[in-house]
């Protein structure tokens, strides 16, 4: 184990831990992927497996959780993003290859990829 | 220095002094139970609570533990302290009803009962830990300490059972404010020989003494038991006649030692030693505390003694009966056969002061009566109209009563008839006898002993003071028993003649020595390893033994010896006690 | 290290009932394929102990309690999986029988202030890394790098902090005086040898977040200067507090947080954990540093403070564990914040446990000044049964009994003590009516007459007098006189006694003759305990109205006093019933009354 | 032998132990027969087997030697001398013709004025009961 020779070094090391337990920690980011058995069927696993390796390579702070099933059945996999107060927006049929763009446009960049929203409900 | 206001006035403390030491210093009353002024203080007790006002605050504090701060406002008296006492000592009297110190005290704050009963009435300990403090702080020996806590809190040893770390000191019985603690000596002895009553391990062997100095006795003190036992890893216990001695007396590294005096004369000088009176059952010494030995009557008689001069019993309750028996291990078969001498004048003395200080009756059991010396009949008769009952006859029984009473049996011999008398105190005149070491004194000086055990004189009639090896003389009691006067007397003598044998400058010498006759001593030097005194040496140039006459004394055993019979004792020469023998024998 | 999860479960208050849970739940994310994806963290107290194991998923916030092995599969299937909630397993309103599904909404919490136990329950506390992640040993790295001694000192006087053991001392000034007092060694200690029947507020703190105090006692041993050793002392019948205390020293010292040149400021402090030896009197501060120099626990006096005289003799800084626990909060957050809650004279927040009559018994922490009744009923959930409160006793044995009619008092230092009891540690036991005061009074003597050293004679007789005294009057053979004796033999103790405990003793005694005077009248002249509790004065009966003889009562009576035939009234034989009260637990229809 | 046989006896004396005895007892008062006839000298080591041997030549019955205890000795160690002599000297009277009790040796000290009388006594009574020494004859 490391042992800590100045304050810098204490907080490199806290950066670093950080990531580990941002799910316990506040943040303004949750993305919601939907796991009913259409979601899953339809492939949402391995979308929220990819979405979790993006955020991960991209060192981005957000929640990643899931829901049942919300009906729209046929957009599955389905997946939220809310930032803050922002309206939610709901992408539809996204598949992992998807993912990649949708945190670079979405969470790095700011940039609703307009093209794969199905909706947006405020509040 | 702190300036501090005690109860109105104006007080002055050093630097570390308590309010306890302040107050009392300075003649206010605090009561204590656990303060002891050789121990750390402790505040169990609480009853030393004084009110307490600094800077405005009033509190209760226990003064013991409250050091003496500038500007303090102290109350010793005040309702509310008056109140915490009584309460705290109403609690302690519910704890240990019996015990006389906690009834006095509470007394004192106005309560004769306890207020909180307890089951066991008997309980004595109030836990005030002046014997754990004593014990770890000054013995060193960390024996007693509390177990348990809250109302089950004891005090004790290990598992309240026996250890080997105890030294015994007793030290714990002594600082016990309750008497809760009883030491059981399984090893009796060490206080034996020790004046009336439990003593300290420093005393004065003697009161009247000039200088009056005590001793320690490092068999008993704890200071050096400790530094015994444990090889000097406690080298510094107690010490607290050290600590309380204002002149800074105490020495604990002075060592005995040898001093070696050359000297012309001696006189020895060694006295007595009083006979031991549980030696004869009959007087029944030890089973009651109030059968007293003459010399014990002494040190209770006396004015810086244990109760002043009073003469009291042992309960405190002054006697209104008191026997003495004379001829307790004198004239005595199965003791000393011997007359003491001094017995029956100072048995007068005491049945006169018994009847100066007390009103008690007293009986004196005498054989005969020897009042021989100058003034001695008149004191006598003097006694006898002072009321003193004398009974002409042995004291032959003290008998313990039931009731503590002490009844003394006898022959009246002028009624002819056994009698006994019931008495509150029986004072036995001891025999006194030779120092129990009076042998290794003898060999030391090459006296001889009488069959009494005291030294013997060179002749009893014209030689009193004089012993068989010259220069050596004897004073006072050494000799024979003596009174005073005679023993002044003697001991005059004894320096008389001392002082007229140095006055000379020189000894003369008995002419009774050894010669060789060179002619005849063949140099077998037989004789040389013979002579206890070297003085006999080998002239080797003429291979003869000659003897030196200063050294010679006389003694003739090279003589005997000498196979040629070159030597001759001059005075006592062959030829001398054959002609004796042959004159004796010439009687038909 | 811990690995970035997408959600994690944090488990609490499994008082090793369930020591198989966590497997289960390990095995189950396995086998559903979620390892990596889902943590699961065992962490400290969350404060409804009651409910325990409790489970609070994050993100999100799923608050499940009662968790067991069985609820596993359902329960990784509908949340982690599905992200539902198991609606069963939610915390369950206990006026209304709501489920409550999140945290958030659980009144229990919402109406609390979590600082000190911020994290206790969101970390794991055997692991220094995650204390670090939320941003652990921050203060330590600004007041050593920073910040003089003299500041520190100063921030901390600033917020108001009062010692969290009990007695309110201002924690800055104590740090001052030990800091002026001439020393070349002084020391710190932490207090963590709780002793109240019924609070575990350190245990908690000590479990759930060890670090926290570290830190703390670091920041205050060098804002005190030359403190080399520093003490934790905690009582022995916590052992996992001792060993996440010892794990997160050692952790500490590996990191360079803790031993020599700390985080290269050359600073140095060693802390030690010294275990209690099961004395309650240990608790108090001289008695305490008895027990650490190694002798006898017994308090000494006290004329010299421990700032000028303590452990060994040096000046010593003693504060409870939770107090050392504030400080890294004061030092990142500033004396500003902390001081923004709390009252006038009584400044942050104080954690409290719950315990007896009350619905949620369990570790609370709430700002000072929050009333008894925002306690009880909006945080406590009320009295179990809709039965009437009749008091609260604060402070532990020695504290007092604070009556309903004062429920609106702000609990803070001095109200507390104004209303006769004290703060304490923070144990707020809740009695209803059917408690009777007496006999309340008489169960902590009990306690304390065993937990008085017995050093000093007011405390020691005294406690065992003032118990004869209760007890006699609980037993029916009381005199009016009596309170007078007690009222002055509790004056005595409370004045003379040697130290805090038996300063104190006497508390529960004065606070119920004070507010319950009434109950002993009942007891001395009506021969009656009017809650029912003291066996010789009461009776059991059958209120004849009321049963319906099920035969309950009659099956569980241990003494067979009870009889009568099926579906007919029932009657108690005085003469047998040995007033257990069993007849009037099991009842269903309160039919069993007392009299 | 005849009843009114009186042997005589020569008792040796040191000075400082029986000689001294000797004198209490007279000065006591103690009573005993004038059959020993006594020699004075400084110390019994001074009595050589010679003068012994003179002592029964000049018609003594019987000679007893007395002196200090062993350890009393006036001379430190004289009378060590006189314990050692003595007996060697009994084994050469039997040798010489003369019954070895005819001899006999004693420590009395100066303080056992009764024990003197009774070992005189005791030593008479054995001459007595031997009979007078006579000359020539062998015993």
């Amino acid at each position: 184990m490391p042992r800590l020779k100045s304050v810098e070094e204490l907080q490199k090391l806290r950066t670093q831990l950080q990531k580990n337990i941002e799910s316990r920690t506040e943040t303004s980011t949750t993305i919601t992927v939907g796991m009913g058995t259409c979601g899953i069927a339809a492939g949402a696993r391995e979308v929220m497996q990819a979405i979790l390796a993006e955020l991960d390579k991209r060192d981005i702070n957000a929640h990643v959780t899931t829901v049942g099933c919300i009906g729209m059945c046929h957009k599955e996999p389905l997946v939220d993003i809310r930032q803050g107060d922002e309206p939610r927006i709901t992408y539809g049929n996204i598949t992992p290859a998807m993912v990649s763009r949708l945190i670079e446009d979405h969470l790095a960049n700011g940039q609703v990829v307009d093209e794969w929203v199905v909706g947006r409900v405020a509040g | 220095m702190a300036t501090l206001i005690i109860d109105g006035q104006e007080v002055h403390a050093e630097e570390g002094q308590t309010v306890l030491e302040v107050a009392r210093a300075n003649g206010f009353e605090i009561p204590t139970l656990c303060y002891h002024p050789q121990l750390e203080p402790y505040g169990a007790c609480r009853l030393c609570i004084v009110e307490v006002i600094r800077r405005g605050r009033s509190r209760l504090e226990t003064s013991c533990t409250y050091p003496a701060r500038d500007g303090l406002v102290i109350k010793t008296k005040s309702p509310p302290v008056i109140e915490a006492r009584a309460v705290i000592l109403g609690l302690l009297l519910s704890r240990c009803p019996n015990v006389p110190v906690i009834q006095e005290l509470a007394l004192e704050y106005g309560i004769t009962e306890p207020p909180f009963p307890v089951e066991d009435p008997e309980e004595k300990c109030i836990l005030c830990g002046l014997c754990v403090r004593t014990c770890h702080e000054l013995v060193k020996a960390d024996v007693l300490n509390f177990s348990q806590r809250g109302i089950e809190r004891r005090v004790g040893p290990p598992f309240l059972e026996k250890t080997r770390q105890c030294i015994g000191c007793g030290a714990c019985t002594i600082v016990c404010p309750t008497g809760a603690i009883e030491i059981v000596l399984e090893q009796a002895g060490i206080y034996k020989e020790k004046p009336l009553g439990p003593t300290a391990a420093i005393w004065v062997p003697s009161l009247q003494a000039v200088p009056r100095v005590p001793v320690i006795d490092t068999d008993a003190c704890i200071r050096f038991r400790q530094n015994d036992r444990t090889e000097g890893e406690i080298a510094d216990a107690c010490g607290v006649c050290q600590m309380v001695c204002e002149a800074g007396a105490i020495n604990f590294d002075q060592q005995d030692e040898v001093v070696e005096v050359d000297v012309g004369t001696v006189i020895v000088a060694t006295g007595f030693q009083m006979w031991d009176p549980a030696q004869l059952s009959q007087y029944s010494y030890g089973k009651s505390p109030n059968i007293i030995t003459g010399m014990e009557f002494e040190h209770l008689s006396n004015a810086g003694g244990i109760t002043s001069g009073e003469i009291l019993l042992a309960d405190g309750r002054k006697p209104e009966q008191v026997a003495i028996i004379h001829c307790v291990g004198s004239r005595d078969h199965n003791a000393h056969e011997y007359c003491s001498r001094i017995c029956c004048m100072y048995s007068l003395k005491q049945a006169h002061l018994v009847r100066d200080k007390t009103d008690a009756a007293v009986y004196e059991f005498y054989m005969d009566m020897r009042a021989f010396g100058k003034g001695y009949e008149e004191f006598y008769e003097r006694v006898q109209e002072e009321g003193v009952v004398m009974i002409r006859g042995r004291g032959a029984e003290v008998e313990v009563l039931p009731d503590g009473k002490l009844r003394v049996k006898g022959e009246d011999a002028n009624l002819g008839r056994l009698v006994y008398v019931d008495v509150d105190m029986v004072v036995l005149s001891t025999a006194i006898e030779a120092p129990h070491d009076a042998n290794q004194v003898a060999a030391l000086f090459g006296l001889s002993r009488s069959v009494d055990g005291f030294f013997a004189e060179a002749h009893p009639k014209m030689r009193p003071v004089e012993t068989n090896t010259g220069g050596v003389f004897l004073a006072g009691a050494a000799q024979a028993p003596k009174d005073v006067p005679d023993t002044v007397a003697h001991a005059g003598a004894a320096a008389s003649m001392a002082l007229a044998l140095m006055d000379q400058g020189e000894v003369t010498i008995s002419p009774a020595v050894a010669v060789v006759d060179e002619e005849l001593c063949s140099g077998c030097k037989t004789c040389i390893s013979l002579c206890p005194y070297t003085a006999i040496s080998f002239i080797e140039e003429d291979n003869v033994a000659r003897v030196n006459e200063a050294l010679c004394k006389g003694c003739g055993t090279c003589v005997a010896a000498c196979p040629a019979g070159a030597i001759e004792a001059l005075h006592f020469t062959d030829e001398q006690i054959v002609a004796q023998i042959e004159g004796v024998l010439a009687w038909v | 290290m811990a690995e970035r999860h997408r959600a994690d479960l944090l488990i609490s208050c499994l008082h090793g009932r369930y020591p198989e849970l966590i497997p289960t739940l390990q095995e189950e994310i396995e086998r559903r394929g979620l390892t990596g994806e889902v943590g699961v963290v065992e962490a400290g107290c969350r404060g409804l102990c009651a409910m325990g194991p409790v489970m609070l998923i994050k993100p999100g916030g799923l608050f499940y309690t009662n968790v067991q092995p069985a609820d596993v599969p359902e329960l990784v299937e509908e949340t982690l999986i599905k992200g539902r909630a198991v609606e069963r397993l939610a915390y369950k309103e206990p006026v209304t029988h709501q489920s409550v599904c999140y945290y958030e909404d659980i009144p229990f919490y919402s109406k609390q202030v979590r600082h000190v136990m911020h994290d206790c329950g969101m970390i794991d506390p055997q692991s220094i890394e995650e204390y670090i992640a939320v941003g652990g040993y921050q203060a330590l790295s600004k007041a050593l790098t920073t910040m003089t001694p003299k500041e520190i000192i100063e921030e901390v006087k600033k917020s108001g902090l009062r010692g969290r053991g009990g007695a309110g001392f201002s924690t800055g000034w104590k740090w001052e005086a030990t800091r002026q007092s001439a020393g070349d060694v002084r020391y710190a200690i932490a207090n963590g040898d709780e002793g109240d029947p019924g609070a575990f507020m350190n245990r908690s703190l000590m479990e759930g977040d060890p670090h926290a105090i570290i830190e703390g006692m670091v920041i205050g041993a060098y804002a005190i200067g030359n403190v080399r050793n520093a003490y934790i002392y905690v009582r022995d019948e916590y052992p996992l507090a001792v060993s996440n205390l010892n794990i997160a020293l050692e952790q500490a010292r590996e990191y360079g947080l803790l031993g020599e040149d700390i985080l290269g400021t050359g600073f140095d402090l060693d802390i030690k954990v010294v275990r209690g030896a099961g004395a309650f009197v240990c608790g108090e501060s001289s008695a305490l540093m008895q027990s650490v120099e190694g002798k006898v626990g017994e308090p000494r006096p006290k004329h010299y403070h421990a700032t000028e005289r303590g452990l060994w003799g040096q000046p010593t800084a003693l504060n409870n564990v939770e107090t050392w626990a504030n400080i890294p909060l004061i030092i990142n957050k500033g004396a500003e914040w902390f001081a923004s809650f709390g009252t006038e004279n009584s400044k942050g927040t104080k954690t409290f446990c719950l315990a007896g009559q009350i619905q949620n018994t369990g570790l609370i922490e709430v700002p000072m000044g929050i009333t008894l009744r925002e306690v009880i009923y909006d945080i406590g959930g009320g009295i179990p049964g809709g039965r009437e409160l009749k008091a609260v006793q604060t402070g532990g044995p020695s504290g007092g009994c604070i009556p309903a009619s004062l429920l609106d008092l702000p609990v803070d230092y001095d109200s507390l003590v104004e209303a006769g009891s004290m703060m304490g540690s923070g144990g707020m036991i809740v009695m209803d009516d059917r408690t009777c005061m007496v006999d309340i009074a008489r169960y902590f003597l009990e306690f304390l007459k065993e937990e008085s050293c017995g050093k000093c004679s007011p405390c020691r007789e005294g406690i065992r007098a003032m118990l004869e005294i209760l007890t006699r009057i609980t037993e029916g053979q009381g005199k009016m006189a009596d309170l007078e004796t007690l009222e002055t033999l509790a004056k005595t103790v409370q004045t003379a006694s040697l130290c805090g405990l038996g300063k104190s003793a006497p508390n529960p005694v004065i606070s119920t003759l004070r507010h319950f005077r009434d109950e002993y009248v009942a007891h001395i002249e009506d021969k009656k305990c009017p809650a029912g509790v003291c066996k010789a004065l009461i009776e059991y009966y059958i209120i004849e109205d009321k049963c319906l003889g099920c035969g309950l009562c009659r099956r569980k009576c241990p003494q067979g006093a009870i009889s009568g035939e099926k579906k007919e009234v029932h009657v108690i034989d005085p003469a047998l019933c040995i007033k257990c009260g069993i007849c009037r637990d099991v009842c269903k229809f309160d039919a069993v009354g007392v009299r | 032998m005849g009843v009114d046989f009186e042997p005589r006896i020569v008792a040796f004396m040191c000075n400082w132990c029986t000689y001294a005895a000797a004198d209490t007892a007279g000065v006591s008062r103690m009573q005993q027969p004038p059959n020993v006839l006594p020699i004075r000298v400084m110390c019994s080591g001074r009595v050589s087997p010679e003068m012994v041997l003179r002592t029964f030549r000049a018609g003594a019955d019987g000679v007893l030697v007395m002196g200090c205890h062993i350890g009393d000795c006036h001379y430190n160690s004289g009378n060590h001398r006189t314990a050692k002599r003595i007996p060697l000297l009994r084994n050469l009277l039997s040798y010489a013709g003369i019954n070895p009790d005819r001899l006999r040796l004693a420590w009395v000290s100066s303080a056992e004025a009764p024990r003197f009388v009774e070992v005189t006594n005791e030593f008479i009574k054995t001459i007595r009961a031997l009979g007078p020494l006579s000359q020539g004859v062998t015993e």
